[in-house]
């Protein structure tokens, strides 16, 4: 049996070296000379496209915004289906959370964590951050909430429905905005050719639709992070689950 | 219409069935309905449409994210929108509408599926292949209160994450040695990367696309979601997704592998070879018809990739060819089969006697689905085989042409089995008879597409439809300058 | 394609069907199998009269499926011996068509390129049991139901026979060696068999040996003389399996050595096995024996193989004689005492049906070949005729139906027990084990890297 | 520079896919896919690299930005792999529940 376990491993070693060794013959070590192709565009088009100062934003919301559609949609399909998974289960109080100064300090700190998600969120398109971001961080919150208050606080207040509902107005609101590039720009999540105004390069309204894009990504990443995690306590606190199978 | 709605309406449907269910509870079934609908229609008004180019956000091609509608994308649109239809019907009817997540999930797949037919940038392409790949998990694992559903969409999710990976390394390499992600692009200046990094690139995404649509050393997963799978969603699996990851690899092998000589169609032949073997030699020892429905599914896709591997017209369009026949009869054989089932309460073969008298047409449906896949004349099953046939003698791979001759024995062998239990004497009659109406509609519908594409090669617009394909695709330089115009 | 060949292979598919679906009719588990026989007639037709080898293929693999339902009724595994030899069959044919097919044109019936060549003979040997692709024969033969039998080795056989026809337009040496196999494994087991139906069975491989003996002589005289044996056998062999399924049906064994002095409870069976055997004996006079005398002419040129097939003819002399003698005529060890089942009118009708068109058969070929060549040979061959009579009577010892011999049957189930270990070993490699999977993934993911290496 | 910023990446990816390999433990093997991601995403990233540049954020102080296509990937690429993971993890929960055990070795219900 360890002779076996051994010659595992000694396999599992060789099998990882020579698909390394061939990644590694496969890499072109100089990089492209100077910046080209698409990047170059970005770089050099983004102040006049788009009137965000954050490329990288400006490429993940408006030049390939879609690919940023179908990130989002990763993480909705993720959480609609950890949902589904762990469904149709009532859970129960299981704690009473910590100590009522964790408590009290905790009520404190939240309205400024939510200010610090927030201000990630709408300014992503000034400075490094974005939806993702700032609704990862926002998702904290129930997390926090769930360790310190004990697990049943949140669902108590904030029923899963509002999380549900807020998650997919994201979704519908990033596909709206879409749309109506479609409509009037003539292509699909077109941005400034489609009317949505430029403003001033690093003011708080500019990037046309770059800011509300954001916004949207942050709802939609927000909530369902936050239903994810409950989803996944709802399971580890049911005791109804039957017993392994024979197999 | 613009190619982006194809995408957009399953979406929108994914979106807003939760707003239904908050707000509107009773609606529910009557929107998911709606948007099936909606996004079929959509779907098909775009393969309708014809030969087409869209840039999101209105860029040049180069710097946004193309849609690209042409002939093979078109013939992968119809046959999604008819898988997915097909399903979604048959699901509507055995699981009701209660469980609104899994429609969600459906649509989500759905656009996904769309998105990478009709995505011509290649990150683009593995981003649609992950919401498919999440939604395709978590399909097979539904319903969650059965073990083996957990485990094949574990087993599932692994191997998939294993094939996304590879994929990325793939787009990885390619960007790192062009800088550019657009296909049209990238087919130009791909073949003036160093060959090293060639070959990883291109070992990399045929090895995840292996992966991704079952091809043998990536087909652990299938058999065991195929059957782990409720009913409806063996159907979609076996019918469509299988077919996607393969619409993918037709594309690519053609746009950007095709410059990298022959050897990459020689790697199609040879692993589409094994495949075709493991497979039926698999399915040959089942006892679960779902299994051997699901081993059959992995030699039929061992089938498709000889005939993309062949590397010419004429395996283009067989290719395209038997990817229909497969996905009108194995969706048939999996809801035929999924209703038989239930009537026994077992997969079991040997506890299937005698169900010819059960249910007369069901059973009839089903030998006409399986001499249409093991390929019994004048079926279509044997008309796109021939055509594969004859696209393998072109370009002399003997071997491919015997093994797709040789299962073709096999399976005829195999498929007899459930035939002749079904005839055969009943052991007892099966407690309840549970009418399905709308089961049984699709499962003659399927039955008549099966019909009609068996006359394919004698119908002239369906006939040069599918050459066209062929033709089409074959061509990449057409495609290049189609989209960098 | 109308030629002789074909018009006469189309009027004895309906000679041969006719009879057989009478046969059957009662016996008939359901309407459905009353159908079969004429779908068989259906297909056989399209196979005979196909323009190319592609619509030749589909519907001899449509007629092998009708039948294969029709052996299934009775016995499930020969069944299935019986399908996977004849679409092994059928896929060599299918395959050897598509790369005949390569120009585009599909290939017309008839001479291949020389390169394909072994693979038609391969595709179709399997259908005209050709020595070594064979084994499905006998056994098929003796389990399936008499009306098949008589469909099987009257006419499906013949269908592969047909093929090769059209395929050999010069002498072929390879094939003629085959044949002369054939005919004398034929003649040597078939006396030996208790089978009844088997003992018939191997009697039809040794009349197919002299059919493509005369066939691999690749002349029109030889094929001429193929056709009429084909005739004169498949007449012959339908109406003695219709005599031995009766045999069964009226004392419920097939086995020789317990069959009863039928001739007594049944002299009109005993009649009608007699017309029959005696033609196929090759009589003179009789079509069998016309037939015989063709096949001899066509091959003046190769002495060894005349003689070979001289001596198979007596062999199968010595069957027949064997089963009428322990089928008809001796007392037996018959244990039962009840009296033997009457038999159907239909079953009647139809062996009459058949004894009339060997009859008719007979003078037809009487008088197209003339006087002269019917009495050409007619001393040599009652000689043989008698002279195989009188060794079976001589040499009882070697014929009693008490004993079995070693059979291509015995062969199957340890070349099945072969097959299946490999097959159980790939599905040992499905062991539900994640990383065993996994590492096999990667491994393959490293084949895929090394083929496209630079 | 470069080659040690690709060598590390793709060692990180060996001892992912080591990791996957050798270890029975479910979540090692979940670990070892994410490692294998990141060993994916630092190749990915390594590729905007440009000597002496500055971030891409208007207006570019002190000279040429880096890539920021790559980044963009690369933030998708985390989102997608996060998911992946999230996902996983459930199910091994629920393996877990049905199984009791968390050996890769036993959970081998579907064979054949």
């Amino acid at each position: 049996m360890r002779v076996h376990r051994n010659l595992q491993r000694l396999g599992a070693l060789g099998l990882s070296l020579a698909l390394g060794w061939w990644l590694w013959q496969g890499v072109t070590i100089s990089p492209f000379q100077g910046i080209t192709g698409p990047a170059a565009r970005y770089i050099h088009g983004t102040a006049r496209d788009t009137g965000a100062a954050n490329v990288v934003a400006a490429i993940l919301f408006d030049y390939r915004g879609f690919d940023t559609l179908g990130e989002a949609s990763v993480i909705y399909t993720t959480v609609c289906g950890v949902a589904l998974l762990f469904a149709k289960r009532r859970y129960r109080r299981s704690s009473h959370g910590l100590s009522f100064i964790v408590k009290r300090g905790m009520a404190l700190l939240v309205p400024f964590i939510l200010l610090y998600a927030s201000s990630i969120i709408v300014m992503g398109h000034l400075s490094p951050g974005g939806g993702f971001q700032g609704g990862a961080v926002m998702a904290t919150v129930t997390v926090l909430f769930c360790v310190i208050y004990g697990s049943s606080f949140e669902a108590a207040r904030v029923s899963p429905k509002v999380k549900e509902t807020i998650e997919s107005s994201g979704a519908l609101l990033f596909t709206a905005i879409g749309l109506i590039g479609l409509v009037t720009g003539g292509a699909f999540l077109t941005n400034s050719a489609a009317g949505f105004p430029r403003g001033m390069m690093g003011h708080l309204v500019s990037g046309g639709t770059i800011p509300l894009l954001n916004i949207a990504v942050g709802m939609k990443v927000g909530a369902g992070l936050s239903t994810l995690f409950y989803s996944m306590v709802k399971i580890l606190e049911d005791p109804t689950e039957s017993s392994p199978p024979e197999v | 219409m613009n190619p982006v709605l194809a995408i957009v309406a399953p979406f929108l449907a994914a979106f807003t069935i939760p707003l239904f269910f908050v707000f509107r509870k009773k609606w529910v079934g009557t929107a998911v309905i709606l948007f099936g609908v909606l996004s079929a229609l959509t779907a098909l008004f775009v393969a309708a449409g014809g030969e087409a180019v869209t840039v999101m956000g209105g860029w040049q091609p180069e710097v946004g994210i193309a849609l690209v509608v042409d002939s093979l994308t078109t013939a992968f649109l119809i046959l999604a929108s008819l898988g997915f239809s097909a399903s979604l019907s048959a699901a509507a009817e055995t699981f009701g509408y209660g469980p609104w997540r899994f429609y969600v999930l459906f649509f989500l797949s759905w656009a996904a599926t769309n998105g990478i037919i009709l995505t011509g940038d290649l990150f683009n392409l593995f981003v649609f292949f992950e919401i498919f790949s999440v939604a395709a998990y978590l399909v097979v694992a539904y319903p969650p209160r059965s073990w083996q559903a957990i485990e094949a969409g574990f087993k599932y999710l692994i191997f998939g994450t294993v094939g996304a990976l590879f994929l990325l390394i793939g787009i990885a390499y390619a960007f790192m040695a062009t800088g550019q992600l657009n296909m049209a692009i990238l087919a130009r200046v791909l073949p003036r990367a160093p060959e090293a990094t060639l070959s990883v690139v291109i070992g990399c995404l045929v090895v995840g696309l292996f992966i991704k649509s079952g091809t043998v050393p990536g087909h652990f997963w299938l058999p065991d979601a195929h059957s782990s799978a409720q009913t409806p969603v063996s159907a979609l699996l076996s019918g469509v997704f299988v077919k996607v990851s393969l619409y993918a690899l037709i594309r690519l092998a053609f746009l950007l592998f095709g410059s990298a000589d022959d050897r990459v169609f020689f790697v199609l032949l040879l692993f589409g070879t094994v495949t075709l073997c493991l497979g039926h030699l698999m399915a040959f020892q089942q006892e679960d018809i779902k299994r051997l429905l699901a081993y059959s599914t992995v030699a039929q896709v061992g089938t498709i990739v000889i005939a993309i591997g062949c590397a010419s017209s004429g395996g283009v369009t067989a290719a395209v060819y038997h990817a229909f026949n497969h996905m009108a009869a194995k969706m048939g054989l999996f809801l035929v089969s999924g209703v038989l089932a239930e009537d026994r309460a077992s997969r079991d073969i040997a506890q299937m006697g005698g169900l010819f008298r059960h249910r007369p047409l069901f059973v009839l449906a089903f030998c006409l689905f399986a001499a249409s896949i093991a390929g019994i004349p004048p079926l279509n099953g044997f008309m796109s085989k021939w055509f594969l046939l004859v696209a393998a003698a072109e370009r002399g791979a003997l071997i491919p042409a015997a093994a797709v001759v040789a299962g073709t024995v096999l399976s005829a062998a195999y498929y007899l089995r459930p035939i002749t239990a079904f005839f055969g004497p009943a052991e007892t009659e099966p407690p309840h008879h549970r009418p399905h109406p709308v089961t049984g509609a699709i499962v003659a519908l399927l039955a008549l597409l099966c019909l009609v594409l068996a006359l394919a090669p004698y119908i002239g617009p369906l006939k040069e439809g599918l050459l066209a394909v062929g033709r089409d695709t074959v061509n990449g330089a057409r495609y290049i300058e189609r989209v960098l115009r | 394609m109308t030629d002789p060949i074909s018009t006469t292979l189309t009027a004895l598919a309906a000679v041969m069907t006719v009879p057989a679906a009478l046969y059957g009719w009662n016996a008939a588990r359901s309407r459905l199998y009353r159908l079969l026989p004429w779908l068989f007639l259906l297909f056989a037709w399209q196979a005979i009269t196909a323009p190319n080898w592609l619509v030749f293929v589909v519907f001899l693999e449509l007629s092998s499926l009708t039948l294969f339902f029709f052996v299934l009724s009775k016995d499930r595994e020969t069944a299935f011996l019986y399908l996977y030899s004849q679409l092994a069959g059928g896929a060599c044919l299918l395959l050897g068509t598509a790369l005949a097919a390569r120009g585009g044109a599909l290939p017309a019936v008839g001479a291949v390129p020389p390169g394909l060549f072994p693979l038609f003979v391969i595709g179709l040997g399997f259908k005209a049991a050709l020595p070594g692709l064979h084994f499905w024969l006998p056994p098929t033969h003796s389990k399936a139901p008499a009306e098949a039998s008589a469909l099987l080795s009257g006419y499906a056989v013949k269908m592969g026979v047909f093929g090769l026809m059209r395929l050999v337009e010069a002498p072929s040496p390879a094939l003629m060696a085959a044949g002369v196999v054939m005919a004398a494994l034929g003649a040597l087991q078939a006396p030996l068999q208790r089978d009844a139906k088997r003992l018939l069975a191997y009697s039809t491989l040794s009349q197919l040996g002299f059919i493509v003996a005369s066939v691999a002589t690749g002349t029109e005289e030889g094929r001429k003389a193929a056709l009429l044996l084909i005739v004169a056998h498949a007449l012959a062999k339908g109406l003695l399996f219709l005599t031995a399924g009766s045999l069964e049906e009226a004392y419920d064994t097939r086995d020789l050595g317990r069959l009863g002095p039928a001739a007594r409870d049944y002299p009109l069976l005993f009649g009608l096995f007699l017309v029959a055997s005696l033609s196929l004996a090759g009589l003179p006079f009789t079509v069998g024996g016309l037939a015989k005398g063709a096949v001899k002419a066509a091959l003046a040129d190769h002495a060894l193989t005349q003689a070979v097939l001289s001596a198979a003819g007596m062999g199968t002399t010595m069957a027949l004689a064997k089963m009428a003698s322990f089928g008809f005529l001796s007392s037996g060890q018959r244990k039962g005492t009840g009296r033997p089942r009457p038999l159907p009118p239909l079953a009647w009708l139809s062996m009459a049906l058949f004894a009339a068109a060997l009859v008719m058969a007979s003078f037809a070929a009487l008088k197209t070949a003339g006087a002269e060549v019917a009495t050409k040979n007619v001393l040599v061959d009652s000689l043989l005729l008698i002279g195989a009579v009188i060794l079976f009577v001589r040499l009882p010892r070697i014929f009693r139906p008490d004993r079995t011999t070693p059979d291509v049957a015995d062969l199957l189930a340890p070349a099945g027990r072969m097959l299946t270990i490999p097959l159980s070993r790939l599905r040992r490699l499905h062991s539900g084990h994640l990383t065993f999977y996994l590492a096999l993934f990667f491994g393959a993911t490293l084949v895929v890297l090394y083929l496209l290496r630079p | 520079m470069l080659p040690i910023s690709y060598g590390t990446a793709i060692v990180v990816f060996c001892i992912g896919l080591y990791t996957i390999l050798s270890k029975r433990n479910l979540f090692k093997t979940v670990i070892g896919l994410s490692l294998m991601e990141g060993g994916v995403l630092m190749l990915i990233t390594s590729s905007g690299y440009v000597p002496g540049g500055v971030p891409a954020l208007l207006p570019f102080a002190g000279g040429e930005p880096v890539n920021p296509l790559p980044h963009s990937f690369t933030l998708t690429a985390i989102v997608i792999g996060a998911a992946d993971v999230a996902l996983a993890l459930a199910f091994i929960i629920k393996i877990h529940r049905r199984y009791g055990t968390v050996d890769i070795d036993k959970i081998r219900g579907l064979r054949g």
